[in-house]
């Protein structure tokens, strides 16, 4: 136990002489992690809307299919966006294995199931009556569907917020595509990783508590926003 | 031609027919109440007609076009309506923004909706309200948000579900007002559930009278309070005696009917034997203290059971030989100083007298 | 030197610097040699080096797909056949040292100054004390497997024995399990020294001519490969093999463990 | 691409030919993360409604915080569990690393945070007269969170279907503290990773269709019942 | 003693005042129906009452005991109430179930329950709908189980936010019937909110007058309804003419009032010189064709200008000198031929003509 608390030092440490590896691997971690959480979610909560938003037959089988993926492991997922990019594989001509844009893009395959699956289950949370009373008003289908989005704010926020955090905290996906390469594809969680198993385990925690010092932080930023704009 | 049409209108939710075959025709600029106890399927004929809900069998007809199925059709209709719902919620957002709405997602311009926001605002009496959030208002102020919010579009058709049903008297004349302004300004057609039929009578054109999926009788106020069609319909509008008898004459229209050896005397087309009711709003029964030569071919010596004052109105009960039912204003109940077990004389015209049939 | 491109490739996506790929093998990485080394190629030729950290498998796995230029690893045998299948140029040496057999300090099965396969046969015979494999079919493990029938068993009939545990994981939780089960294991010398401080074993058996433990790098077969960047790869080989980086690599550690790592090797392509 | 391909045949093959090995891993991986979702849910949900129902100084504080933990990487909470629980940790002395339990606890540990967040923000979407009503008609504090839970069991269905879609994918934490032991801590993720550190990409896939699979059972049975009684 | 009783009651939401002091007791077996304009605070009075709210200032008395802020005592004493709201929600699940829940969280026993909700069930006419989903109801159906659902535990004090706005008559007058059995049965004491006049005075045994957070005005239905305290109440209350004047002279009680050179008799305390307002409710105005000589002492000829009807009355807008509305049935304006234009003569007594000050 005395390693946390020596964690806790060296993470102090580390900011305070502002490490420059570390803040290096910090920022690529937000700034992927946030580019595959945005680009998820502009393609996620209106497809999760119009699931919502629609009747059709298979729905409930979809959602159900859409949950099941909550389960797909990362190590998986990984190996599976790695066969299309790696050179060898379908993709392989755009030449990013091994990129932060590798990892971006598995990190939204991660996240996609999750952001959607949450969207729905927030949106089912409002009352049907929103959504009678915006087509009733002379809302288009996506008028309402945004509506309902509205009203559920919160609570996409919070699957946003859910996909985010899955996003900079999984490491299996991100070793595999982005190759944990210093100064290049080395984030915060696949640093954590090998710190672990080179025995650099107080190194290890001081950078896990910087991770969650960020995310306290954005989520806080998150948090102003939201209360402002409310 | 008439602005909406609906033919065969038949609704099912699960196994239960909500709807059995309503027709109604509602040319434009008319106000059409439709009334009904709980469950009768008022709201479910609003959402059809709103298209919200498609209807299991059935047409809707507006402005001569059937627009019962065609997807396009059905958006582009819905803008020329507006449903103000029996519950209506709120978005989450400012009294503004849920006025807005309707201006917003048919892409006006910032200044007009404003514009016309804060001319509504005014209309509807919360000119104060426009930040405040739209979820805390009390009852009667998110109802009028409400009707603000499905009046802003000066839609050609306004739905109206139960609109005063959470409102003060104040706030109930202030929303007729509008609503009557509205049909008259803007020649806006107007189909309303209610269960006040008093406010049925102030409003509509045309009363409709729906229970328990059909629609038992349509037509002028006056007629249906005064001639209901059956006795299911005479009960729910107020008819508080109907009387069981059997028809002995008929001469040239006007027909006495025995009622338990006593002869009541109405105007109608059976024939003596039938077995009818008699019908008499509680309204129509004059008392006096003492056999008055009126012109009321009807009258009878009865003692008072009870007396009981709403609002203006006194409501006694009186015995002569089957009950009655009268109503007075309470101002003249005091002058004659009516009190239970005093013996008066209870007289009708026998224009009063609905005879319907069973 | 500007990007070499095959002009009937579709330009990629990202082209930005210049990269070289080599996937290298954890105990290879974990002692820091590459951290040590990086940035002397990298300021030599200009050029971004890329060390990917993998396990023998994955990092063979890699070079067959094309998604790296090099390989840098220590299973002999299956390097041979990774080169004799066509993915690989040329098998080459540039360095080695020993695997050594570590356990608790009370050495239940006594096999302290013994060598390998007897210390193998001993555990065997006795089933006291337990044995800790990588399990993951890495370099070590394919040494680990080697000893087994050096010794003269079967390892399907060893990886049934009831002390015998497979972690299935890399070097270092591999020693760390061994050490909180107080369990015997086989491990390479560098990251023995990596993490002997946290550790509660001690080494027992570190001669014997079979735990020779020799590194290699292989560059990918352009012809296989189009995209391989063969210059950068036969770049980063010479480099290995320079005299001066062979002498830098065997006295790397040296200043830290009081020992050397590494002992150079180019050259040594019989090992 | 292939390997996709010829993943589906292998794991196929697998499970046709009930492969003792790849059955038995199934299984504890199942047996596992289905324990700790259902440890975790007893702990988190009433605890979620308390958050939900009380209001006290700190609570969007407090519900900041757990959402931060959604990005809590799982390496470090392995490490964290690990320190705990190693022969020289505080819990040393239960002697239950690199065992099953070991990995339970580390796998409620992981998803609580997620569980509670999600717990609250599904209790957040109902209507705040349900909680009225209940309080009104006379209901303890417990009744009436139990009330507002039952409203939102569709949504609370959700938090732990997604709790055990995190524990049953997840590899870092398992790995750190069960160490993949064959035979006794060896589940379908730390296996999946394991056959992908060999190279041995096709069985990898193979595994995670299986897992895949085995998600979509448990989800469309969850459904079944979930339907069933409501 | 009360068994109910608040002293200076404070509410505010962010900035706004919503209750400004307001005292209230109630007795054992008392119905009291709190009636104003929308927004006046009646939801907020009640949901304090039912300790729902912590008031902002003020204390609650539940059987003489000071129940305001201890936790402990507050449960207990909510168990002995029951509030309906305005916008009832149903819980998710059947009809049985919501009826069920209060006797659920009270630890009762299976079979007693079953029995309770079915009797329940009975009483409020939904015999069949137990197994229904609750969040499908009509509005009228979901009113009645919020009410069975309050009503269930036959509870010391139930408060009643609107409990008849949605409902239709036939159904009101059943939720009217129910509300008086369960005050006489069970000497339930009742406190309502309610914007319909007329069910206040059917069913209260005293009225008060919420406006604007502050309670105007507390007593006897006919109390209020003849006697308002202020300009305020008199309007809310539909006392449709208030006219203003200046007391002439004060004949032992009997005042003159001046209205434009015209003289209204009234009774009153106001000495000559003050400025005061005449309320006379419009159905206390008597029209007659000519002149006649009745006891009311104030007599004006007038010209009927509108005449409109409202269920079974015809409210008729008069011009006499100052405008007038009177109220009388359908029956007698047709009787005595009333039409816009003709001439009458508008009488009422003195005790009808009710000063205010101002
Ligand atoms: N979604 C639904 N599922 C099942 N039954 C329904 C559903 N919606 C309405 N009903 C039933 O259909 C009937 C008609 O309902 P509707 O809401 O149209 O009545 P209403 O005339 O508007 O009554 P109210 O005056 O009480 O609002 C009722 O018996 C109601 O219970
Ligand atoms: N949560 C809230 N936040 C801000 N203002 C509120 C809130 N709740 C109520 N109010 C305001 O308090 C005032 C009193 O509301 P209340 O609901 O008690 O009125 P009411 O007399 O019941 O009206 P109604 O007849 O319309 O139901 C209203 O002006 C309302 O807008
Ligand atoms: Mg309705
Ligand atoms: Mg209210």
């Amino acid at each position: 136990m005395t390693e946390i608390g020596q964690g806790f030092v060296k993470a102090l440490e580390l900011i305070i002489s502002l490490d420059p590896e570390v803040m290096e691997i910090a920022w690529r971690s937000l700034r992927i992690s946030a580019a595959s959480t945005v680009l998820a979610s502009l393609i996620c909560i209106p497809i999760g809307g119009l699931i919502h938003f629609r009747s059709f037959r298979g729905k409930r089988i979809l959602i159900n299919i859409i949950q099941t993926f909550y389960s797909f492991p990362t190590v998986a997922i990984g190996l599976l966006v790695f066969l299309m990019i790696s050179r060898a594989g379908p993709l392989g001509f755009l030449g990013i294995l091994f990129t932060p844009a590798a990892m971006v893009v598995g990190q939204m395959v991660l996240i996609t199931p999750i952001l959607l699956g949450l969207t729905i289950s927030a949106l089912s949370g409002v009352d049907k009556a929103i959504k009678d009373t915006a087509i009733s008003l002379g809302a288009t289908e996506f008028q309402a569907i945004w509506a309902i989005i509205k009203e559920a704010r919160y609570a996409v926020m919070a699957a946003v917020t859910m996909g985010f955090g899955r996003a900079i905290s999984e490491v299996g996906c991100a070793m595999m595509v982005g190759g944990n390469i210093r100064g290049f594809t080395r984030i915060m969680t696949t640093a954590i990783a090998l710190e672990t198993v080179r025995g650099e385990l107080e190194l290890a925690i001081a950078l896990g508590i910087i991770l969650i010092g960020l995310a306290l932080i954005i989520n806080v930023v998150l948090n102003i926003i939201q209360q402002r704009y409310t | 031609m008439f602005l909406l049409e609906v033919a065969n209108l038949h609704q099912k939710y699960g196994k239960k027919e909500v709807l059995k075959g309503v027709d109604l025709s509602v040319e434009k600029g008319e106000v059409l109440a439709l009334i009904g106890p709980t469950g009768a399927g008022k709201t479910t004929v609003l959402r059809i007609l709103d298209l919200l809900d498609a209807p299991a069998a059935g047409k809707i007809y507006f402005a001569g076009k059937d627009v019962t199925r065609y997807q396009r059709l059905r958006l582009e209709t819905r803008r020329r309506m507006a449903l103000v719902f029996q519950k209506p919620v709120a978005f989450k957002a400012s009294v503004y923004d849920n006025i807005a709405y309707a201006l917003k997602v048919r892409g006006h311009n910032g200044s007009d909706i404003s514009a016309k926001v804060s001319s509504m605002l005014n209309t509807v009496d919360l000119a104060d309200y426009g930040n405040r959030n739209a979820q805390t208002l009390s009852g009667g102020e998110a109802q009028r948000v409400a009707l603000a919010r499905a009046m802003i579009t000066q839609p050609e058709v306004l739905l109206l579900d139960e609109p005063t049903a959470n409102l003060d008297p104040l706030s109930t004349s202030m929303i007729e007002n509008l609503i009557q302004r509205f049909n008259r300004e803007y020649e806006t057609t107007i189909i309303m559930a209610t269960h006040d039929m008093a406010q049925g009578q102030r409003l509509a054109h045309r009363i409709g009278v729906l229970m328990n999926g059909e629609l038992m009788q349509i037509g002028k106020p006056e007629e249906i309070f005064a001639r209901p069609r059956n006795m299911k319909v005479a009960q729910f509008v107020g008819v508080e005696n109907i009387i069981k008898g059997t028809i002995s004459s008929n001469d040239g229209g006007v027909v006495s009917v025995d009622v338990d050896g006593k002869t009541i005397e109405g105007i109608s087309d059976y024939h003596a034997g039938e077995e009818v009711s008699v019908c008499i709003r509680p309204e129509d029964i004059t008392l006096a203290l003492s056999k008055t030569s009126s012109s009321a071919r009807n009258s009878f010596p009865a003692e008072i059971k009870l007396i009981a004052s709403s609002g203006a109105l006194a409501r006694v009960e009186l015995g002569c030989g089957f009950p009655l039912v009268a109503l007075l204003t309470r101002r003249s109940a005091q002058e004659m100083g009516l009190e239970v077990g005093k013996d008066v004389y209870a007289s009708f015209k026998a224009t009063a007298a609905h005879i319907i049939k069973g | 030197p500007a990007p070499q491109l095959v002009p009937d490739e579709p330009v990629p996506l990202l082209p930005a610097l210049e990269r070289v790929r080599v996937a290298t093998t954890t105990s290879l990485y974990d002692t820091g040699l590459w951290a040590h080394l990086e940035p002397m190629f990298e300021e030599e030729f200009g050029v971004e080096l890329d060390v990917l950290y993998a396990g023998t498998g994955i990092a063979l796995e890699w070079g067959r797909r094309g998604d790296v230029d090099a390989i840098a690893t220590h299973a002999r045998a299956r390097e041979e056949e990774f080169v004799a299948e066509g993915y690989g140029v040329e098998r080459v040496v540039f360095a080695y040292n020993y695997f050594l057999i570590v356990g608790p300090a009370d050495d239940p099965a006594g096999i302290k100054g013994l060598g390998p396969e007897e210390a193998f046969k001993r555990l065997m015979e006795t089933g006291a004390g337990r044995f800790v494999s990588r399990g993951d079919d890495s370099g070590t493990h394919g040494k680990e497997k080697a000893i087994w029938r050096e010794a003269g068993f079967d390892y399907e009939v060893v990886r049934g024995a009831e002390w015998y545990i497979e972690a299935g994981r890399g070097m270092g939780p591999t020693l760390v399990m061994a050490s909180e089960e107080q369990a015997y294991t086989l491990t390479d010398m560098g990251t023995f020294l990596a993490f002997k401080a946290d550790l509660d074993l001690v080494p027992l058996v570190t001669e014997g001519d079979i735990l020779l433990n020799v590194y290699s790098v292989i560059a990918i077969c352009p012809e296989r490969h189009p995209r391989t960047n063969i210059e950068m790869a036969n770049n980063l080989i010479d480099f290995l093999t320079s005299p001066a980086i062979q002498r830098l690599i065997g006295l790397y550690g040296v200043e830290e463990h009081g020992m050397a790592l590494f002992t150079p090797a180019a050259g040594m392509e019989g090992k």
